[in-house]
């Protein structure tokens, strides 16, 4: 099973762990990526996440393909925000579910990495003296 | 003629003052050729050349690519999703 | 920041995960086992857990400990039922907090695998024609 | 005359039929001397034998260690929690 979502709305992980679940699944692994109050020395108040919806759909799914077809996991859902996100907040959610954690760590890892390369979201960080784009310094 | 449709995101986005808008050329054109045209509307786009990712009817490809008329071209600086 | 955990109780994720969040770290890595419905080709109705209480609260202690002596992360938090657990509960969460992923991950990993190995806890297996301590048969 | 206290778990306890028991010896002996004492008692002890863990006052050691008088040896098959 496979679910990805984009969405503005706070993440409900509750909600979200309770849908799907399967009772032959025994390692249950989630990564929440969250906004952090500090950033390269200066002190974050806020992040805009900006997307390209589509084609982030497409290269979610197809990371989350990859996946499965590498590892032997029940579910693997994926959830990440754009719009604002403030600080403490979730701006990603990945849970994956399988017999064995193994699978479960390999394909975790596998899934936030491969997002960070290739899903075409962009973070703009808000400081108390201005704004910038995460990414461009390369 | 050939219509282009092209995406900006982020800091490129910023530059070009625009999120998308379309383009016609008389005849088939590269990335590469439409780069070039924003570049000389857009000056500043000349800063971010080397960064820059490409995706062509939201498929990643490289900046050599042939566009067809009805493309829609994503142009934007690396990813840091997550 | 470290807190170990034995208990009979269910397990509360959302209160539990709420506890000791700090603003400043920016994957949480959440593992979650849970007792599966299947085993070995057998069908398994609940699972006993029995604990060294005293000993595996200073196994855990050691096994954080050396996880935060070779990992910079913020926070580990550790809660491990015993007594009678069923189907599709949880008998382990493990959350380990940091700045950055790669650190949550890797001590995640050597947490799990190391509880795995050394703290005093067993299983026993229930079925519907009978029951089992697991591991004995090594 | 030196008092142990022995605690077993898992399937040790369900063949010897108890969680915990003091025993004394005239003089000092061995984890191992203690687990012979336990195989008279209770003979299906001797099945496990190959697969025991020892802790002596909560901390893994081996079967040759030399108890002193107030240990708490703990015997129990491999672990299995998670």
């Amino acid at each position: 099973m496979k679910q990805i979502i984009t969405q503005t709305e706070t993440i409900n992980l509750d909600a979200l762990l309770a849908h799907g679940e399967s009772p032959s699944d025994g390692a249950d692994l989630v990564f929440i990526g969250k906004v952090r109050n500090h950033s390269r020395g200066k002190t974050v108040i806020h992040i805009d996440y900006e997307i390209y919806d589509t084609m982030a759909l497409k290269e979610l799914n197809k990371i989350a393909d990859e996946a499965l077809a590498q590892w032997d996991t029940g579910r693997i859902l994926i959830v990440h925000r754009f719009g604002r996100v403030n600080i403490g907040e979730a701006s990603i959610v990945i849970a994956v579910s399988s017999s064995h954690r193994d699978e479960s760590y390999r394909s975790s890892r596998y899934i936030i990495d491969e997002i960070k390369k290739r899903v075409p979201i962009w973070k703009k960080e808000f400081y108390s003296d201005g704004s910038e784009w995460i990414g461009d310094r390369n | 003629m050939i219509r282009i449709r092209l995406k900006l995101f982020a800091s490129m986005k910023d530059i070009c003052g625009f999120t998308e808008k379309d383009f016609s050329f008389e005849k088939p054109v590269s990335v590469n050729e439409l780069i070039e045209e924003l570049t000389g509307l857009y000056p500043a786009v000349s800063e971010k050349k080397g960064i820059l990712l490409i995706a062509v009817n939201e498929e990643y490809t490289d900046s050599g690519t042939i566009l067809e008329d009805g493309d829609t071209v994503a142009i934007f600086p690396p990813v840091s999703g997550g």
